[in-house]
This record gives C-alpha cells, structure tokens and sequence, in this order.
C-alpha cells in the first residue's frame, strides 16, 4: 500500500546506495527541510484561502472568485502582493528586536513540527517526550509577541504584547492539564504511545465525559493561546488596530500572519492525536470488519481530515463569536477553565485507575 | 547605553501623578470610531483615565453654507449630516419651512413621510447593529444586517432614486409620488424582517460573550442624561421619556399606535434593547400605514420661490440617534439668515467621557458603539 | 405652564427681563452679567425645573451678539427661549456649564465659530477647528472664506 | 448553592454560544443563502430603478432638437453651482426680432449632489435624471460635461 | 532522524524568513521620508513616550502562572505512573491539588486575580 514511510525508507536506501552513509543522512536532512519548508507555504497557502471561504460562507456572501477556479488561486496572489509591500521599519524602533521577532515567531512554529506524526510511522523525530516538549517549546511563542510588540514603539503594539503575555501564559495551564488527561489515560508522553492506545478507538470515545470535557478545554485553550477570535485580544482590531503587529509591513508582516496559521495547524494536529487518535483510523472496538475497511483509507488522510475539521472548528468559533474583553478573559481561565480541568484531571485519574475506559 | 532607559527617565516615576499613563489617539483612522472621530484617550494599563474627543475632521459648515442656500436648497445639504437618517434630518426641514409658510401638508404626503421615516429608522438601526457587533469582534452580524438593509435601499432607490441621500422630501410634501411597486416591496420586507428577526438575537443578543461586554458598560444615570442633553435611545436606555415622536408629536405620530421603548438599565445592553425594540416598533408602524395610503395630492402648491415670515421657528424631529432640533432665525428674505442645526450625536458624544471613565478599552468600543455615532452629524 | 403664566413667574423671579414676541416659545431676554443666577434658578425652582438645554446657539445680527438657549423641563413638558444681548466687539458671557452639562461642548462651539468668550469655563479651546483658528469666527457675517466652492 | 449556580452558568453560556454556532454552521452549508451580486459580471442584466438619480441628461430626439429654452431656472435651482448656462441672442429669420436662445448647457457632474431640483424647475421637462452610476474618469476635467450636442436646436412649439 | 531535526527544523525556518525578506527586499522599491518612519497611531504624531513603566496588572499573571506551571511540570511523572501506582496516586494528586487548590483560593481572596 502507498504511503508516507515507504517513501522515506525507499530515499533512505536510495541514498545510502549512491553516496556514504554520512553524505546520505546529509541530503536527507536538506530533504527534510525542504519538504518542512514546502509543507509549511503549502499550509499557509490552504489555510487562508480555507479561512476566508468559510468566513465568506458564514457571512452569505461568495468570498474570493477571480483568482483562479473559484478563487482558490487567491492565496497565491494574496503572497504576491505582501512580497512586493514595502517593509518598513519605524524610526523609534529598536531595530535589532524589531527585525528578529519574526524569525522568532517562525521558528518556533517550525520547532513544533519535529514530534508531528502526520503518517504512520512518518515523523521527524519519534521523541518519548513529545507532549512535554510540545507544551514547552509553545510557550516560547509569547516571546516573539511581546518582542514585536515592545520593539515597535508604538503604544498600540505595546498594549498587545502585554495583553498576550498575560493570555498566552494563562491559557498555557489549562491547556496543559487537559493534555494531562490524556497522559493519564495512557500512561505514557510519547505521542506513537499515544496513537497506538487509540488503535480499538479514539480517546475522545473511549474516555466518558471528562475526556470531551478535557477536550472542550483543550479547544478553548489553543484558541486562545493562537491568538486567535474570540481571544484575538493581541491584535483586537477594532481596538488596537492591529496590536502587535501594527508597525510590521510586507514580508515581515506576512511571517507573523503564517506563524499564526502554522501554530493553528498545529495545534489542531496535536489535538487531533490526543483526542482523535492522530493517523490513527477510525476503529471500533473488535468490529474487525469495519476496522479492515477503514485501514484502506492512507493513514495521512486521516491525520489531516481530523487536523482540519479541528481547524475549520477554531474558524468557527472565529466567525460566531465577539471578542472577549481582557479581564473576562482572564477571569474565564482562572475561574472557570483551570478549577474544572483541576476536577477533571482528577475525574481521568478515578476512570484510569478504575479501568472503567474501554 | 539603553536608550529605553533614556527614555524612561523622562516619563513620571513611581509616586508621581500620572505614573504609567499612557496617551493614545483612537482615531480619526480608527477601525472604531466609525468615521473621523478623533479621541484622545489617557490610559493606566487598560484603563482608561480621561477622553478627549477633537472633533472638526469632516466639518462641512453646514450651517453657513445654509445662509447662502433658498429655502428649497437647504433640506438636501442636511441630508448629508446624519447621512444614515436622511429622510428624517429632511423632514425636519420640510417641516420647519412648512411651519414658517403655514402650509397645509396633503395627507398622502404625511404617510408617505412616515413611511420613509420609519423605514430610514429600521435601516439606521439595521447599520448600528451591525456596526455594533463589528466593533466587539464578530464580523459576521454586519453582513447579516446588511442582508435586510439592501431590502430598505432598494425600495429607497424605486421610489426616491437614490439609496443613501434620497433628497425627497420638498416644503409641502414628496417630491414623486411612491412607485407603484411600492406596497408589494414593503410587504416583501416585512415578511423578510420577520422570517429572520430570530437571528438578531441567536447570533448576537443572547450570547454570553456578548452579554458579559454589555451589561453594566457605559452606565449614566437619568439624570446625567438630561444633563448632558442626551437623546434618542441613548436616553430611553435611561428611563427618560424623550421619544420626540411622543412628546411633541409631528406629521401624523399622534395619530398611530405605537409604544415609545423605555428601558431602565442606563447602561449599554439597554440602549441595545431599545433599539432592538424600536425597530419592533417601526415595523408596527409600518404595517399600520402600508395598507392605508390615503389617495390624495402628494405635493401641496407652493410658490415657486418661498419666503418665510420674519421670525425664529424651530422645529424637532425624532432620528434614529436621538432628536434633531432646526433653528432657523428668518428676516423674511429667501435664505435663512441663521441656521443652527441641534444634532443628537453632539450631546451624546459630550457624554462619552462621564460614561467610560474607569472602563478599560473594550468597554469604550462597547459603549461608542452603543452611541451609535455618525460622524457627519457630529460635526456637521 | 402656558406661556403667559411662565410669564408671570419669570418677572417674579427676575424683575429685569423683558420678553420678546415670535416663535411658538416665550422668549426672554436678560443682561448677561444676570445669566447665571438666573439660570440656576431656572434649573432649581419648584414651578419651573427647565432641566433640559436642548439648544444653544449665537446669532450674529451685524451690531451684536445675541445667545439663544434653548430650555425645556422634562417633567412638566413646557419650554422657553432665552436669549442675552452681547457686545460684538468684546462678546463674554458666564458658562453655564455647570448647571446643564451639555453646554460645555455647546459653548466650545460657539466660542470658536463666534468667538463668545464663555468665563470659566473648564475647558475653552477649539472642538471642531484645526489649532490656528483663533480670532478668526467663521460663522460671523463678515467672515469671508477665501475658498468658496459654491462661487466657482 | 454556589457549586450549583456555577454549573448553571456554565450550561447557559455553553448553549448560548452552541445556539449561534448553530446559525453561523446553517449558513455555511446552505449556499442558496448567499446574497452578494458580482457586479462587474452582472453589468448585462443589471436592472437600475428608473427613477435612480445618476447624471442629468438632456434628451434629443432624432432631429438633434431638446426642449431647453434656456431660461436658467435649473441654474437658480441648483443648491451647489454644478449648472452654467451660458445664452446667446438667436435673431429670428422671419421677424428680425432678436431673441434669448440657449448656447451651451454646462454640466459640473464633480459637484453634483443628485438632488434633482433642477428637473423638477424646468418649465419645458428638457432635462431629466438618467439612471447611469460608472461614472469613474481619471481626468476630474472630463467631469464637465456639455449637454446640448452640436448643431441641436429647440424644438418647435416649446416656449 | 532524531534530535538532529531540531537544527534541520531552525535552520529552515531561518533560511525560510530570511529568502522571504530578501526576495522582498530586492523585489520593492524602497523610498524614505520622514512620516514613514512615525509611530502608527491613527495618523497623529504620538504624544509622550511609549517605553514607560507599565500597569503592574498584566504581570501579576504572569507571576502566578510561573507557580503554576512549575507544579504542571512535577504532573507530568506523575501522569505517565498513575496506572501503576493505582490508588497511591489519586490520594497523592489529590493531597497536591487540595495544596495547590488552597494557594490558589488565597490569591482569589487577596484579589490577585482581580483585573487592576
């Protein structure tokens, strides 16, 4: 059967034949990277043209249609027009800050990457640590904001770097402990454990309701935590204009705004293998049968169908819902979301020990 | 070696008035002030210490461009004050010439006026709520909005021939007489109106996140309401009966049946509520009348030139942001000799400051756009 | 109060106005130097409550200034126009600011658009005008914009 | 009962946000709904009311003739000087009388408001409001428009 | 490929942002005038400096966070042990939440959590 890890292994051999062992891990390296770095302008592409189809849909109207067949073309031409803006960099402005944020908001998205298993058997680095070296290398992102934000002297930024400090490392607990749960149930933070738990059905399923709520939470926590609406209170256009990236034009700006959907996918993608079993197909208990049927479909189908129905999701919430206000926000997290995932945490524990999930 | 530290040395320290304040322009180019409106905001933190508004960037002088305009000219000028109530800002005019002339409007003509008016208000309102939502963050009520407000134009543009300065009104009646669609139109609006009021409040009114910005944001007292001149649903958000349309009722007004909206929270979840309820209200009136178009003249005879009586006539009529006052000061030539126009925004901007002091920014978004602001109208 | 019984209570309580006729309002002429007095106790007194400035404004008659106010009580439903002659040259007049809220932004529009200097007032620059226009009253008779679209 | 309450708002707030989700997810997946027109594509069967306000026009039927005397009144009407008229002195061939004759009809359409009084003064209905909007010129002069083509004439029987 | 990929990973993102900013750079046209290089702020002159002391109200999050987080991080061995240690574990975690709870309640109560 076609997939993902047969390729690797057959480039692997390839090169291993043709050139030293050395020069081969060398190439593939540089393959990897590129492949990185194609998969990245290709999900930045997808994801803006998806967001702005679904918020046209939601808001009867027909969204982009002159570029290409139905305007999905239009990405592209939104890329071309960022590549030749001007970048300016304000005069009051610390320069030096000013010009690295962005590189530090891209790497840390392209950081998060490396543990992504988007096949079977077919990720960067199988590490037994993945959701510990996920929820630490995320909260590295806020850095970059309140860099931008601080470096641009301009009042607006100012004010939404700060409010992202604070939301980003608020919402980074709750979102931890509804990753717990998870960790709980399977004993293990390597994410292949993980999939593999979720070979006789998805967590989401098998874990009762404090699974789904751990999930609800898990949802809201990443939506804020990607700055995105109804939590957008870093950019809060109507409010700050463009927060922290008010000062930031042409390309500089371009790499916020594909950090921003690069750290949406993969959020959606780690949620998608907690709660959904990752590339994991959909299996029901001993339905051998159904089970058979559903490993026809490619593992990688599956990790980017749940990836973005999780991402069509959080552009839902973004489309329905005001924004919220700075102190509603964190009242929402420190009052509502961090005392229930606390409870529900404790709720997983009580079903894990029990064996109670199936 | 830091220059932020130079810099920081300048600006107050700990102990010192004004210690962490920041002074940010909101506006004129502000995706919130819906227009050229230009705040001056001091802030600590998220809150917010003291407005300024600076006004003057879309100031036309109206008023004296008036005094240089014949009695027929000056009504369409005004429709570009409250540009989203302009039926109603000429109708004020209409009427104060009328009253000067002491003509006796043709019946037809007075629903017809009304019908516009309301319609105009339901359009206005439509805009607001939109604009509104806008504002907190969800994007999506102001192209929902827009799906019945483009129903209003069009019937705006078969009769009046244009959408948004419709210019119809003439001292001593309409300009045309109503297309003859015009009935089924309206009709076809209501049932419209109707099949998808639910949605107005599924998507914004019953929301949580939307509540919790709302309710106790913007708070003023009744009294400071009468105090600062606030009018319109600004003031009926405060339990002040001051619907112009029952207080001093023009045109045909007395004669209907409708409920002025009063509301006694003073903050801005209840000028929402009011202006969710007027439009109710509007869509009542509306259905009194559709069906019962008197026939009759359209236009009542009036020289060709039109002088008014020495004298001072003012005349108020109710906007969809409050009342609208026309001052006109006549020395019987064919031109006003002064005009002053008492627009609704002016007072309810004044209020601004006594409202949000204390609030952080997002309350100032909410309670702006619970203002209802038209730019325009504020500064004429 | 129908206009001739606020007539009556007017010259009660300040024997100095004279009343004008025009208008469907009773207009009332005072001396500015009595404006404010008067004005406190138009907003306070039982039988009146004028708790309304629903209009402010100047007009300028070529020979002198006259401030037009406005007032109407919002519980008993009656109105009345007050006006105040003032000198054209050196045009000042009490704020009432303080007594009805609303006028302070009134009178910072006729301070600039008539240059009607109000006395302490607690903030009197320029609303509407761009800084520079001081001294220069545009809605005067003899202001003359040197740009006029209407001329062509 | 505080624990209780808590859960309460938690329920509502959780079905007032599922309840717009609901109406936003109607609406993506019921494309019928979509109401915005593509307008440079829908030029063809585009359909202006009537009576929409979009340039003044002055008609000429087939013999070049229109109906303005030029009288002026449209001028005197108009609230922002977007009409001149300027007249010459006809002297008529039969009589030798000499006699007021419109000679070109000056149209500011950069100042126009759309008010449409000037329609509504003409004694001899020569003018009217044609429902036209693309109005879009790069040069501002070629917004002045003349109405009265070359060589057109009053038509006969119009005073 | 193992821990090597983290390099491969961060030196794509910086060649990624790097040729993107160059390619923009030789691709625009770049002219320098004095209000292009002003703050934004709604097309005014900004007023007083923005590198000020700021509102202590966003930081104190950021201070409770940390302890937090610090306990979130001790979670993390406990989480990956619970199936073995059974019981013991849930009356531990319980023991270190009702602790943590308890610090958690008392900044509540010194309205540490109130937005200032």
């Amino acid at each position: 059967m076609w997939s993902f890890s047969e390729i690797a292994k057959n480039i692997d051999l390839w090169l291993n034949g043709l050139v030293g062992s050395t020069w081969a891990l060398v190439l593939e390296m540089v393959i990897a990277g590129v492949a990185v770095i194609g998969l990245f302008a290709a999900l930045g592409l997808v994801l803006v043209i998806m967001e702005r189809k679904v918020a046209a849909w939601i808001q009867i109207r027909l969204g982009p249609n002159r570029v290409g067949p139905k305007g999905m073309f239009q990405s592209m031409a939104d890329t071309v027009k960022l590549l030749v803006k001007e970048g300016m960099t304000p005069d009051g402005a610390d320069r030096l800050l000013f010009n690295v944020a962005p590189f530090i908001a891209m790497i840390v998205a392209m950081l998060l990457m490396a543990p992504i298993a988007f096949a079977k058997d077919f990720q960067l680095w199988d590490m037994n640590i993945g959701v510990l070296y996920i929820t630490a290398v995320s909260s590295l992102s806020v850095i970059g904001i309140l860099m931008a934000g601080w470096a641009s002297n301009n009042k607006y930024s100012l004010l939404g770097a700060m409010r992202s400090g604070a939301q980003i490392v608020s919402y980074e607990l709750s979102g931890g402990l509804a990753i717990l749960a998870v960790v709980v149930l399977t004993g293990s933070i390597s994410l292949t454990d993980i999939i593999k738990a979720q070979e006789n059905g998805w967590w989401i399923f098998k874990g009762h309701i404090p699974v789904i709520v751990a999930f609800i939470i898990y949802i809201i926590a990443v939506t804020a935590e990607t700055n995105r609406a109804p939590f957008d209170l870093a950019e809060a256009e109507s409010e700050l204009t463009a927060g922290f990236h008010t000062e930031y034009s042409g390309m500089k700006f371009a790499l916020f705004f594909l950090a921003e959907y690069i750290n949406v996918f993969i959020v959606c993608a780690i949620g998608a293998t907690l709660f959904f079993g990752g590339w994991m197909p959909l299996h029901i208990g001993n339905w051998h049968a159904f089970n058979h049927i559903m490993d026809y479909i490619p593992s990688s189908v599956w990790f980017f169908g749940k990836t973005f129905f999780l991402i069509f999701l959080i552009m839902w919430f973004r489309w329905t819902f005001p924004r919220l206000r700075i102190d509603q926000l964190l009242n929402l997290e420190w009052k509502y979301l961090l005392p229930i995932s606390m409870i529900n945490l404790l709720l997983v524990t009580l079903i894990a020990i029990l064996g109670w999930h199936f | 070696m830091y220059r932020e530290t130079e810099i920081i040395k300048d600006a107050p320290q700990f102990g010192e008035p004004g210690f962490g304040d920041l002074v940010i322009n909101v506006g004129p180019q502000h995706p919130a002030t819906h227009g050229v409106l230009h705040l001056i905001i001091t802030l600590n933190g998220e809150t917010i210490k003291d407005i300024k508004p600076n006004l003057g960037y879309i100031h036309r002088s109206i008023e004296k461009m008036c005094e240089s305009l014949t009695y027929r000219q000056f009504i369409y000028v005004t429709s570009r004050m409250d540009y989203l109530s302009a039926h109603i800002n000429n109708h004020a005019c209409a009427l104060v010439v009328e009253k000067g002339l002491q003509v006796e409007v043709p019946e037809r003509a007075q629903v017809i006026r009304v019908l516009f008016d309301e319609l105009t208000r339901i359009a206005s309102h439509e805009l607001w709520w939109g604009a509104m939502a806008m504002d907190l963050g969800a994007f999506t009520p102001f192209f929902h909005s827009f799906r019945e407000r483009e129903t209003i134009n069009v019937i705006m543009e078969e009769t009046c021939g244009a959408r948004l300065t419709m210019n119809y009104y003439v001292p001593g009646g309409v300009m045309w007489d109503l297309h003859p669609d015009f009935q089924k139109r309206v009709k076809e609006f209501l049932a419209l109106y109707k099949k998808k009021i639910h949605e107005y409040d599924e998507l914004v009114t019953g929301n949580i996140i939307f509540q919790n910005r709302m309710k106790g944001i913007g708070y003023i007292s009744a009294e400071d309401v009468i105090s600062y001149g606030c009018t319109g649903p600004v003031a009926r958000g405060s339990g002040v009966h001051s619907d112009v349309r029952k207080v001093s009722p023009y045109s045909i007004y007395n004669k209907l049946d409708f409920d002025e909206v009063l509301e006694t929270g003073g903050d801005s979840f209840a000028r929402y509520v009011v202006r969710i309820k007027e439009m109710h209200q509007s869509i009542k009136i509306i259905e009194q009348l559709i069906d019962n178009i008197p026939e009759g003249d359209f236009q009542a005879k009036t020289k060709a030139v039109l002088k008014l009586p020495k004298g001072e006539y003012y005349q108020s009529v109710e906007t969809a942001r409050g009342e609208l006052g026309v001052y006109i000061v006549s020395e019987g030539g064919t031109t006003p000799y002064r005009i002053k126009f008492r627009s609704p925004g002016f007072s309810n901007l004044s209020a601004l400051n006594h409202m949000i002091k204390g609030g952080k920014i997002g309350d100032l978004i909410a309670a702006m756009g619970t203002l209802d602001l038209v730019i325009p109208d504020i500064d004429r | 109060m129908t206009n001739e019984e606020l007539k009556v209570k007017l010259t009660e309580l300040l024997p100095s106005v004279t009343f004008e006729e025009g208008g469907e309002w009773l207009n009332v002429v005072v001396e500015p130097a009595e404006w404010l007095a008067f004005a406190k106790q138009l907003k306070s007194d039982e039988a009146l409550q004028f708790d309304f400035l629903f209009c402010l404004t100047c007009v300028d008659w070529k020979t002198h200034l006259t401030m037009v106010y406005h007032l109407r009580s919002t519980k008993l439903q009656h109105a009345v126009v007050v006006k105040a002659k003032l000198d054209r040259t050196k045009p000042e007049i009490e704020t009432v600011s303080d007594t009805w809220r609303t006028a302070e932004f009134h009178e910072r529009e006729v301070y600039e658009m008539f240059g009607v200097h109000f006395l302490h007032h607690p903030d009197l620059r320029l609303l509407i005008l761009p800084a520079g226009w001081e001294g220069k009253n545009p809605m005067r008779k003899d202001f003359e914009d040197p740009v006029n679209m209407i001329k062509l | 009962m505080f624990i209780k309450d808590y859960i309460k708002d938690i329920a509502s707030a959780l079905k007032s946000l599922a309840t717009g989700m609901k109406m936003t997810g109607y609406y993506f997946t019921h494309h019928k709904e979509i109401i915005t027109e593509q307008y440079p594509d829908n030029r063809d069967t585009l359909v202006l009311a009537e009576r929409f306000k979009g340039e003044v026009v002055m008609p000429h039927d087939d013999n070049n003739e229109h109906a303005c005397t030029g009288c002026t009144s449209c001028e005197l009407a108009c609230p922002n000087g977007s009409i001149k008229i300027i007249t010459k002195f006809d002297v008529d061939a039969e009589t030798g009388k000499r006699k007021k004759a419109i000679d070109t009809w000056i149209y500011h359409l950069d100042l126009c408001t759309m008010c449409g009084l000037c329609v509504e003064a003409c004694p001899t209905n020569a003018i009217k409001m044609a429902p036209t909007f693309e109005h879009s010129v790069f040069d501002r002069n070629k917004l002045v428009k003349k109405l009265n083509e070359d060589g057109s004439k009053v038509r006969a029987g119009v005073e | 490929m193992g821990a090597a990929s983290l390099i491969v990973l961060i030196i794509a993102a910086v060649t990624f942002s790097t040729i993107a900013i160059l390619i923009a750079k030789v691709v625009t046209e770049s002219t320098k005038n004095k209000q292009k290089g002003e703050a934004i702020e709604c097309g005014i002159p900004t007023k007083g400096p923005s590198w000020i002391q700021f509102n202590v109200g966003y930081y104190l999050f950021a201070l409770i966070f940390l302890i937090f987080d610090v306990e979130l991080v001790f979670l993390y061995p406990w989480a990956v042990a619970v199936k073995q240690t059974g019981w013991m574990a849930l009356i531990e975690i319980v023991i270190f939440f009702f602790i943590l709870f308890s610090g958690f309640l008392y900044a509540h109560k010194k309205g540490a959590l109130k937005w200032v």
